[in-house]
């Protein structure tokens, strides 16, 4: 399926899950709602429209300033098919908080380690995961979630002079 | 410490017996400077630069009596190749602890010498091997070539060469 | 010419002119055991040596170069440094055992050469079971190598001492196995009886009569010396370095000491029961002195070994059992079987 | 004493983060039945440098020598990528040699990197000889970088925007030597190795990684090809001027050891062939197009992905119209391709285990950047 096909196709077919959809630089991107994330993902992967069976990249974003929340980005695409599209959700979080959604691994264990890293370092709970351990930082490591904007850190980072 | 490296010492107490001391120290040094067994340590991209390019056919470490061995039990240098981060460095630390004393470390590469381009804005690199475990030659570069890590061994032996007996083993005991 | 023999009389005729006979024993026990440790560390040294240099030109390098003359005083210094080096004892290790493995393994690497012709009249003691003696004595290793896995209080080198157990001791089999053929053949366990049947021409050399047993038994003796593709008990990739991961300093230095007399010893025994022992290939060639004929075999020996070495893959523990067991054993029984119906027929 | 009283335990090891097999720091908590390995947990994370972190902090074309050091046995084709993705970000066209001598440059990586993995990959089986001489030719290979580059293995030789420079007068004749001679030297790895009996005995049925698992886990590049999957992003997303090539996506059957060995030893036949015709068709003109050190992208995002060596890799680069990108993630293939170690790893020898992590081509950089 072409890219415009696709777009097409998904908001029509799940656009009850689906808060939009746009072509972003020829790749069909949608906006999911964040408590359908995860039977989103499991239909994509199960539609034999779709097979969307393999992830290509799964990352989070601090928007806490733009948009108030976490953006969790997935690319997913088929192999057979030769199509790929990008899944967002937005997770609401102000400050400090640590937001929480279901975890993906059931979908594709894949995402196990990609859900570790994010918890890891940007302090996002995914509820009922497989392997909760940190995966980069070591165990004791208590220095709070370093990816996140604005993060200072410890002693041990070095800023350059200005 | 080895039966044999308290032979100069002995020696010293018997009358004239300081020739005798500096011959020997001077062949005991010599020994060990050609025989310098180096722990694979590769960490990062340094390994392959200076663990297996320098290993292979074309600059040879063999050359100097330099054969690799994957037991800290039985090496006598540990060259350190790549970015040591702060979950590494613990791990370091013991595998230093388990050589044998004599010992020597060489740092290799920006990042093993001071944390390199990971130095800025980076909170997971160790800003130098030599926090952790002492360092007898630092190697420039990123990655070093081959023959710089080559010239760090031969400085390096000429370092061992240079050593008084009692000083080592007055460090350690 | 340059035999040894005579020098040896000499030296005996000596010690009988000025001493009781319970000292020349004495005496002549402790020397020959000096000359034998002596000579075979000559052995090794050079072997490590050469191994090096072997390896680095199969390679494209050249290996030892700084130390001496293309490095041939690499060894020694190596020696030298490992005295030097700080004698560790694991914290957790069964501290006698650790210490005596390496004692154990040294002294079993050694005992073979007691029943070894190293030329004509050259041999500590001709036994009349010495092929027996040396089967049994060369397996002695397999409990050093136990002990020392054991002792170290090290999961690696325990793995390795497990695989060199049973390793050595599935090889053992078809090892002596093989070696009957040849026995059948000569009617004796007499090393020197057996190298004195192969006088003459080379084709009078038991390998042309034994090939088959010869095969079975290079094959086993590498796998018992732990070389590659056999030398799973310290796989280096695997278990960092098996057995020896904990051994440091002259400890280590005595595992690796026997390994290499292993190497010479199992290839002296080849020479000896195979290839004709301290025995030129031609009769005309004999004003060359036996020693020389008898080194030069081991030597040419030792070198397929390191061929191999530096050409294979190791193979999987349980290939490896599985090739003593079915693939190894029954072709020594064949052999056996084969060398009755060739005495019952000729 | 009868069987039922002799008593045994599973074994609890670790593996690494200091061993020879792992290829770098990786730890593999493994638990052994004797020798048979029945459950791995690879840990991972020890050369973490935070460099998703420096990318927020720097300038993009700042950030091009740290992508050398995400992959090291293939820095071409990590610095291909981010400049891939910036360009489509920024709407930057560059020049057509400069596509051509990217080109060249990243498929010697790929081979440089292919020799490589022969090599660790034969040492993890025991063979000591293979490994120095793919080197002897990843010499040959690093020669070319280095005169047109002036380093042997981290470049930072594509900037954004084309080149950093042009290739020497001797660069040519000296490549197409290498192109001469290169067929016959992968001939002499495959004399030693391919029709090798023990060689054969270790890989063959060795990890049999099935299609099915390759796609949950998202395994690309030579390992999913192994498992007979058609799939190359170079002919399935063409970036750069790959469309202008021939060349074969070779694939294996089984999913084994020996397939990921065999399609490596194949593409290092292609690649060879890519090089061959990328340096026929180059054509002359500008090298590289200016682009200022503190560029400025638009506002958005983008995500691009390539086929480097080791499989897919990608970089989601988001802009917020600052000299410095908002938020920089990167895909790499190995931080997927060792999640299905502890699935294919199993109920197998250690020993294999050893081969397995060496014919999946892990580099640890890459898993932890």
């Amino acid at each position: 399926m072409d890219s415009e096909s696709l777009l097409k196709y998904v908001q029509e077919e799940y656009s009850e899950r689906i808060i939009g959809g746009e072509m972003v630089k020829g790749v069909p991107v949608f906006e999911v709602k964040p408590e359908k994330w995860v039977s989103l993902c499991g239909m994509l992967r199960d539609d034999s429209d779709t097979m969307m069976h393999s992830v290509s990249n799964y990352t989070a974003v601090d928007y806490r300033e733009k948009h108030g929340g976490f953006k969790l980005v997935i690319t997913i695409f088929s192999h057979i098919l030769n199509h790929r599209l990008t899944l967002e959700t937005l997770l609401p979080a102000k400050d400090d908080e640590i937001p929480e959604i279901e975890t993906l691994a059931t979908v594709w264990p894949t995402t196990i380690w990609f859900e570790r890293e994010h918890a890891e370092l940007f302090g996002i709970e995914f509820i009922n995961h497989p392997d909760p351990r940190h995966l980069m930082l070591d165990d004791d490591w208590d220095e709070g979630y370093p990816m996140r904007r604005g993060w200072t850190g410890t002693d041990f980072v070095v800023k350059p002079d200005k | 410490m080895g039966i044999i490296s308290k032979l100069p010492a002995y020696m010293e107490t018997i009358p004239g017996g300081g020739i005798l001391t500096t011959t020997t120290e001077k062949l005991l040094n010599l020994s060990r400077a050609s025989s310098l067994w180096y722990m694979l340590f590769g960490l990062a991209c340094c390994a392959i630069e200076g663990l297996m390019a320098t290993g292979a056919s074309r600059y040879d470490f063999d050359r100097f009596g330099m054969i690799f061995r994957a037991s800290p039990r039985q090496s006598d240098l540990m060259i350190v190749a790549g970015t040591l981060t702060h979950k590494m460095g613990k791990r370091l630390k013991v595998l230093y602890d388990q050589m044998p004393d004599p010992k020597y470390v060489i740092a290799m590469g920006g990042c093993a010498n001071n944390g390199g381009p990971f130095y800025y804005d980076c909170y997971s690199v160790m800003k130098g091997v030599d926090k952790i475990v002492p360092v007898d030659i630092y190697i420039p570069g990123c990655p070093p070539r081959p023959e710089s890590v080559l010239e760090a061994c031969i400085q390096l032996q000429e370092k061992v060469k240079k050593e008084k007996m009692g000083k080592w083993s007055a460090s350690t005991e | 010419m340059l035999e040894l023999r005579p020098i040896f009389d000499a030296i005996g005729e000596f010690l009988n002119s000025i001493l009781p006979e319970f000292w020349v024993t004495i005496v002549s026990a402790f020397g020959t055991g000096a000359i034998i440790l002596g000579v075979a560390s000559v052995f090794v040294l050079f072997f490590v040596w050469w191994e090096r240099k072997v390896s680095a030109h199969m390679q494209q390098r050249y290996g030892p170069m700084r130390t001496g003359w293309h490095g041939w005083l690499q060894t020694i210094a190596d020696g030298v440094k490992l005295l030097q080096k700080e004698d560790l004892i694991p914290r957790d290790a069964d501290k006698l055992v650790y210490l005596f493995a390496p004692v154990v393994c040294f002294v079993a690497a050694f005992l073979a050469y007691v029943t070894i012709p190293f030329g004509e009249g050259l041999i500590v003691q001709d036994l009349n079971i010495g092929i027996l003696y040396i089967i049994a004595i060369t397996t002695f290793t397999v409990v050093s190598l136990l002990m020392a896995g054991w002792a170290s209080h090290n999961k690696w080198s325990l793995l390795g001492g497990m695989r060199s157990a049973a390793q050595i001791i599935s090889y053992e089999v078809p090892l002596s196995l093989s070696l009957i053929g040849v026995i059948m053949i000569a009617e004796t366990l007499s090393m020197v009886s057996i190298v004195v049947q192969q006088e003459g021409w080379f084709w009078n050399w038991y390998v042309f009569r034994q090939p088959l047993g010869f095969i079975v038994y290079y094959i086993a003796a590498t796998a018992e010396a732990n070389r590659t593709p056999f030398d799973i008990p310290e796989a280096e990739q695997e278990l960092v370095a098996g057995y020896n991961v904990e051994y440091s300093g002259m400890k280590w230095a005595m595992f690796f000491f026997a390994e290499y007399i292993n190497m010479l010893t199992i290839s002296a025994i080849a020479v000896t029961l195979f290839f004709g022992g301290w025995h030129a290939p031609a009769p005309f060639l004999d004003f060359i002195p036996s020693w020389i004929w008898f080194v030069g075999k081991c030597l040419l020996s030792v070198f397929v070994l390191m061929w191999f070495r530096w050409t294979y893959p190791r193979v999987r523990v349980d290939q490896l059992m599985a090739f003593a067991w079915k693939f190894m054993l029954p072709l020594a029984f064949v052999n056996i079987i084969l060398t009755g119906f060739g005495i019952y027929l000729f | 004493m009868s069987v039922k009283q002799l008593r045994t335990e599973e074994m609890l090891i670790n593996m690494g983060p200091q061993h020879p097999s792992t290829h770098g720091v990786c730890k593999l908590v493994i638990k052994m039945d004797g020798e048979e390995v029945k459950y791995i947990q690879p840990h991972v994370g020890f050369l973490h440098r935070s460099i998703e972190k420096i990318a927020e902090n720097r300038n993009y074309p700042q950030f091009v020598p740290y992508t050398d050091r995400i992959d090291y046995c293939a820095s071409m084709n990590a610095n291909h990528a981010y400049v891939v993705a910036a360009e489509k970000l920024g709407d930057v066209e560059i020049p057509e040699r400069a596509e051509y001598l990217r080109v060249i440059m990243a498929e010697l990586n790929r081979i440089a990197s292919h020799l490589v993995w022969l090599a660790t990959f034969t040492i993890d089986l025991g063979a000591v000889t293979p490994f120095l001489y793919a080197f002897r030719e990843r010499e040959d290979i690093l020669d070319l970088f280095e005169m047109t580059c002036g380093q042997r293995l981290t470049y930072n030789y594509m900037t954004i925007g084309g080149v950093g420079w042009d290739i020497p007068k001797e660069f040519e004749p000296k490549l197409r030597q290498f192109l001469k001679i290169f067929p016959s030297r992968i001939d002499d790895y495959e004399d030693l190795l391919t029709n090798n009996p023990i060689f054969l005995h270790r890989t063959k049925g060795v990890g049999v990684l099935p299609k099915e698992t390759a796609y949950e886990y998202s395994v690309s590049g030579p390992s999913l090809r192994g498992s007979g999957v058609k799939w190359d992003i170079r002919k399935a997303e063409p970036y750069s001027i790959y469309d202008k090539f021939d060349f074969d996506i070779p694939i294996g059957t089984e999913g084994d050891a020996w397939d990921r060995y065999k399609v490596r030893l194949q593409e290092l036949r292609e690649s060879a062939k890519i090089v061959e015709q990328a340096i026929d068709g180059l054509p002359g003109g500008d090298f590289k197009k200016k682009v200022p050190l503190t560029w400025k992208p638009p506002e958005g995002e983008v995500f691009c992905r390539i086929e480097a060596p080791r499989g897919e890799m990608a970089y989601h680069i988001i802009s917020d119209g600052t000299p410095k990108p908002y938020r920089m993630k990167i895909r790499t293939a190995s931080f997927c391709n060792l999640q299905v170690l502890p699935i294919i790893g199993v109920n197998h020898m250690i020993a294999d285990l050893v081969a397995i992590f060496g014919s999946l081509d892990i580099i640890l950089p890459e898993v932890d950047r």
